[in-house]
């Protein structure tokens, strides 16, 4: 079998369960990949070690990896996973932030110059909100969430399935995520991406990869309590069933768009990618170059064709 | 003229070498337990000293299982720290030339957080022990230089004319006479290195491993499990602890003439 | 005393001429000057003068005169602000040659015990170290510091510092002895013995040896030619021979030769001081 | 004695003082220019020194901007090192006692990685300055206090008898005997702990902050900015050369009379 | 002589009964050994003997017998191993009262000039500093000293750091000097030079002053009573009367008590150990 590393872009978290599942289903063994999964530092890591091949294929931020790529890094990505953005602003349920207005007047904690923090301005704008309507505190992840969680912020800008799912386990309390999505911002997130070098030479053990891949997704679609299971069977100090059950089937919506409805995973538009980029080279620093050639970022050459 | 004599059977009580330790752990956790009930602070900022202890005795054998890997690093970083930050130091403590353009160049290297160049490490050198070790000689290669620079630039000259007027060489003369001059100095530097070895060490596993106590803890606070995550903490300070005691020792044995190492108390009564 | 007609031998001012050979130090126009933060220290007028091979030379002077200067010089391990030093003909700029130096402070290394500095000196000539034990450890017993080899310098008495770095000047058997102030901590038994050991080993060994003291007596018991040095900055007040017949004991000191030529010396500091 | 005669000419140019900090820089972006194009080094991963040398020119006033912050808690954080540090280590000198129960302590406390308690102390003292304050001082503490122990128990029991012989109390003989005799190794102390503290406030600065050098780089290391993030890794490292030296100077105003003070070389040809 | 018929006063032991009030200096069955990581070593047998108020007190004895131990014990730097000693009535166990020491070594503060090394004990006594000042240059003019009060100590010559030392050990004018070795690197004229100074100084000033030579005449010209201590571990030998009438000055040395005295003197260490 063909020795394959995917490294992901953090420490495992809900989001990662098909990856496990499929790997204890056997599902890419039965397409002659033996699978290794390396958890990663962050989408930006997790990019140059693809780059530099120290790692075969990377689940990242695909905003990040276009970022990297416009910058000359070899890679591409070779299926989106998440077409719809899960970036939301969240506060406690009880503070009762559920529309934009309620964030007037506010104190928000984000991180500088995280993917969702560039695309803040553009839902802002959206929402007719102001940079003078609400406080801003400033700090990493971590100190995002202690920000909430001890009332210095009332809400911070994170994932709908990551931060959310943290806060409650420390607090037991539940959040309500204000999600960009909601208001008119469609930008992809998590996929595959690998080197690109390494596709050209690997064209079918790629194709293979994301076979393998797709038929992963599906069937942890479909059991989220075993595919989160799974994680915890191959990492069992991968955190609580409850929390990656919860945390997987808040990801799962985050698969398709109106228009990808019903389709396979991975069957990422033209459209969607196109101004995913338009929106980046706007807001999110991307070099306006990027616009000339949207599709060098990714393909879905590799993906299996519809049916089985 | 050492203590007062009173206090004497108490003090030496306090001072069996046995004991130290106990008690020590003892007022770190009454410390710990303490100042959480006075602040009144919650359990998802810092939980409280039973629940880490629980987790240390319940994943214990895990723990254990992890702290190797950062021990091999710490340990490798240190032991790279001190071969070549002391003729680094040789070096630069020889010659004013040196000394202008190899220092500059090193504190310029120094004042870079590690954690911010840590990545590249990892991209270099993959995710195995290797980004780990340097990472944790970065950190603890420094303090060994500007020591021994100290200690080899405070001996005395006349001491330096004694062993040149003998016709040794430059290296001679040089470990005659300048290094163990400068070995205090050269411990001290090893001591600061040694806990920040340990630190380097988890620096390297923050950005890139996924062994090691520094994993351990990177995941527990991804999973808000802080328990685990003090546990990590403790296990780390122990460790450093540790390895302070060893250099400790060895510089007992190493410079058993120094006059810290005289039974008589220093300041007299 | 007929001074006023012919002076006796030992008493004329030595000429300093030496056999034209390249043995022995020769010194010619040397004079030193430290340069501190604070202006020049003058230290030492230009000196002309020489020691011959096996030579026992023996310099006296006023606290503070430039003699540890001298010896420094001679020893190479600091430069001449001018002139030159020959030693057996070739130029010194640094350390040279089989010399043994005693340091006017004992300079005993704190991290050696007794026994290790006294052999510091096989260890920088990478002599043959079990060779040069035994002879370490019978100085150490002539000197009467046989028990305490193992100790630390600090576990020392003063004058017990002073004799084991005299130990350690000697151990190598060298051919030069450079001593400053050897004997300045010891009790007078214990320098009477020592000046008499020193002279036995000196005439064995056939060394040149240059001390530096402050005692009169010591000097022209000790000393072939005595040089008497000004006051800072030092000079060459003048060089006596001393022709007292060898192998000398300490019953030399009733010798009038001996006497007069104290004396003689004696005068030479109290000319320049004033006794109030 | 000191160098040997033909290189005098070329090495005292060298060595002019006006010259040195000049072809330091030219080295490092000589050095790093060239290491990249040995080994190869994409521009994703390290920018080449001419973009990172751009962003320094356009952006310099934002940079300067963003670098007070930083110089300021960096500089505060060192001087709470020494304020502390050095009383700590008297103590810590001073009583066998008081130093088997906090050596242990303070060892205890470093071995922990900074960067994994800092997002604490923005818990509790809120975004301002004061949590980057802390996190310089906590780095910057521990060097001080371990050299500036082994220069107090350096001492030569002689002096302080000798002062002690004089009826001087015991605060009285340590400012007169140990004090300055410990300066050198204070003095290496904190050199090593001015340093440490940069990367404490930058730390800090990542974990919580609207404004400073480790702002900018958080803020480039999400949009990729590779050069901007390049360009604040050099300020810090300046800002650490920088400080570096004002110490180095106030140690020869303070220590005149050092060995290491004196003109010659310290080793001899 | 006719030593064996009835002695002359001065060669008489002294017995050592004091007046029976509080002043001066006791010691009763002092001891010390040293205990090292390798066994004890033992220095000072049991002593007692007393130095009355105002008294010149000189010790000789051989090197390494424990002179410098007693010094320290007197002064409370170290405390003996059995035995009291008793200053002034009260019992030494700290460092005490109004005492001026100069160790055997300089001992200056490498960190401070000439002049601020001389001024420390008016520093650590919290003197008013203007006042002493000007007697610290005044001191260190005398001793030859002008003009290299700027200086650090290491830019001196090891005699001028002694005197120094001695200028320290007198700045705040003290009750009791206890005096190592104070003389032992100087020249033979500074030497007497300074003898002479410190014998008036102490004669005015009525001084208690115990002072450490190895110069046996040194001893007698200076001293009230001279302690002739045996080798290490060092006990009483002798203790001897000076009977020369003072105010003395330097032809006393050709005084027949004065020669008596110095030979009888040195017969106590000639006895001891054996000349080859
Ligand atoms: N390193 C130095 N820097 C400046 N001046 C110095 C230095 N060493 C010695 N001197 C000065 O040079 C002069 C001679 O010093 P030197 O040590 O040679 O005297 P000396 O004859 O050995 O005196 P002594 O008998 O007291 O030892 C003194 O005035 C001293 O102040
Ligand atoms: N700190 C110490 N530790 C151990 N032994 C010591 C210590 N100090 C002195 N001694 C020993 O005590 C004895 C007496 O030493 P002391 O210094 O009192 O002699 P001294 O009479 O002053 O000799 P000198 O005339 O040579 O100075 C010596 O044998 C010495 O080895
Ligand atoms: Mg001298
Ligand atoms: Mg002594």
């Amino acid at each position: 079998a063909d020795k394959v590393v995917l490294m992901l872009n953090w420490y495992v978290y809900g989001e990662h369960a098909p990856f496990y599942y499929g790997k204890a289903k056997g599902i890419y063994a039965a397409e002659g990949i033996e699978l290794e999964i390396q958890e990663g530092r962050g989408s930006a890591a997790t990019t140059q070690a693809v780059a530099a091949k120290t790692a075969d294929f990377g689940y990242v931020d695909v905003p990040t990896m276009m970022r990297a790529a416009i910058k000359g890094a070899p890679v591409v990505a070779t299926g989106v996973l998440l077409q719809t953005s899960p970036m939301s602003a969240m506060g406690f349920a009880d503070k009762n932030i559920r529309k934009p207005e309620d964030i007037k007047g506010k104190t928000v904690a984000i991180t500088p110059a995280d993917s969702m923090t560039q695309i803040w301005p553009l839902f802002l704008k959206k929402t007719g909100l102001k940079e003078s309507d609400f406080k801003t505190v400033a700090g990493d992840g971590q100190t995002k969430l202690n920000a909430v969680i001890n009332g210095q912020a009332d809400l911070l800008l994170g994932y709908v399935m990551d931060q959310s799912m943290k806060i409650k386990d420390a607090t037991g309390k539940d959040v309500y995520p204000i999600k960009f999505a909601d208001y008119g911002i469609n930008m992809v997130s998590s996929g595959i991406i690998a080197n690109a070098d390494y596709v050209k030479a690997n064209a079918d053990l790629v194709r293979r990869f994301m076979s393998a891949t797709t038929k992963a997704v599906e069937a942890a679609e479909k059991e989220p309590k075993a595919a989160a299971q799974s994680i915890l069977d191959a990492n069992p100090k991968g955190g609580k069933i409850d929390t990656l059950t919860q945390g997987f089937e808040l990801t799962i919506p985050l698969y398709r768009t109106a228009e990808t409805k019903g389709k396979r995973p991975f069957q990422v538009t033209d459209q969607n990618m196109t101004e995913t980029v338009n929106l980046l080279v706007e807001y999110g620093g991307l070099d306006a170059k990027a616009k000339e050639n949207p599709k060098a970022f990714y393909t879905n050459d590799y993906l299996p064709k519809s049916g089985s | 003229m050492a203590e007062p004599k009173p206090q004497h059977a108490v003090s030496r009580m306090l001072n069996a070498a046995w004991v130290r330790p106990f008690l020590f752990l003892v007022f770190i956790v009454i410390a710990w337990d303490l100042s959480i009930r006075l602040f009144r602070i919650p359990a998802y900022q810092i939980p409280a000293p039973l629940d880490v202890v629980a987790v240390l005795r319940t994943e214990w054998p895990e723990l254990l299982r992890q702290s190797w890997p950062t021990t091999y690093a710490t340990v490798c970083g240190f032991l790279l720290s001190a071969l070549f930050g002391i003729p680094v130091a040789m070096l630069i403590a020889g010659s004013k030339t040196v000394e202008s353009y190899v220092y500059p160049l090193l504190v310029f290297s120094q004042s870079v957080p590690k954690i911010a160049i840590a990545p590249l490490f990892v991209v270099w050198f993959g995710f195995g022990i290797i980004p780990k070790v340097i990472s944790a000689f970065l950190l603890g290669f420094f303090p060994v230089v500007v020591s021994a620079v100290q200690g080899f630039k405070s001996v005395d000259p006349d001491m330096v004319d004694l062993a040149r007027a003998m016709q040794g060489n430059r290296f001679q003369v040089f470990c005659a006479v300048n290094l163990p001059h400068a070995l205090p100095a050269i411990f001290s530097g090893l001591k600061v290195s040694v806990t920040l070895a340990v630190v380097g060490a988890v620096v390297g596993e923050f950005v890139g491993s996924n062994s090691g106590i520094g994993y351990v803890m990177q995941r527990s606070i991804g999973t808000f499990d802080l328990p685990t995550m003090f546990a990590a903490l403790v296990i780390l300070a122990l460790l450093g602890v540790v390895l302070f005691w060893i250099v400790d020792r060895i510089e007992k044995l190493v410079i058993p003439w120094h006059v810290s190492q005289r039974e008589d108390v220093i300041f007299a009564a | 005393m007929n001074e006023t007609a012919q002076p006796a031998a030992h008493l004329r001012l030595v000429s300093d001429r030496a056999a034209g050979d390249a043995s022995g130090i020769r010194l010619s126009g040397v004079s030193k000057t430290y340069r501190t933060r604070d202006g020049d220290v003058p230290s030492l007028r230009p000196l002309d003068f020489h020691i011959n091979d096996g030579e026992f030379f023996v310099v006296v002077g006023p606290s503070g005169c430039g003699k540890s200067t001298l010896l420094k010089l001679i020893s190479g391990l600091l430069p001449p602000t001018s002139g030159e030093i020959l030693v057996e003909g070739e130029k010194v700029t640094t350390p040279h040659g089989n010399v043994g130096i005693v340091f006017q402070n004992a300079l005993l290394l704190p991290w050696r015990n007794i026994l290790k500095n006294v052999m510091l000196p096989i260890d920088m000539k990478r002599l043959p170290r079990e060779q040069y034990l035994t002879r370490a450890k019978e100085l150490l017993k002539l000197v009467g510091l046989e028990g305490f080899e193992k100790k630390l310098p600090w576990q020392l008495s003063g004058g017990m510092q002073q004799r084991a770095s005299i130990c350690r000047a000697l151990v190598h058997d060298p051919k030069i002895m450079l001593m400053d102030e050897p004997f300045g901590a010891l009790d007078a038994l214990t320098r009477e013995r020592m000046n008499v050991e020193l002279m036995r080993i000196q005439r064995e060994t056939r060394k040149t040896v240059l001390l530096i003291t402050h005692s009169i007596p010591e000097a022209v018991f000790l000393a072939d030619r005595v040089l008497v040095m000004t006051e800072r900055p030092g000079a060459v007040a003048a060089i006596y021979d001393v022709p007292l017949p060898r192998p000398r004991s300490l019953d030399v000191m009733a010798d009038p030769v001996f006497t007069e030529l104290v004396q003689r010396i004696r005068k030479h500091f109290f000319s320049q001081g004033s006794l109030d």
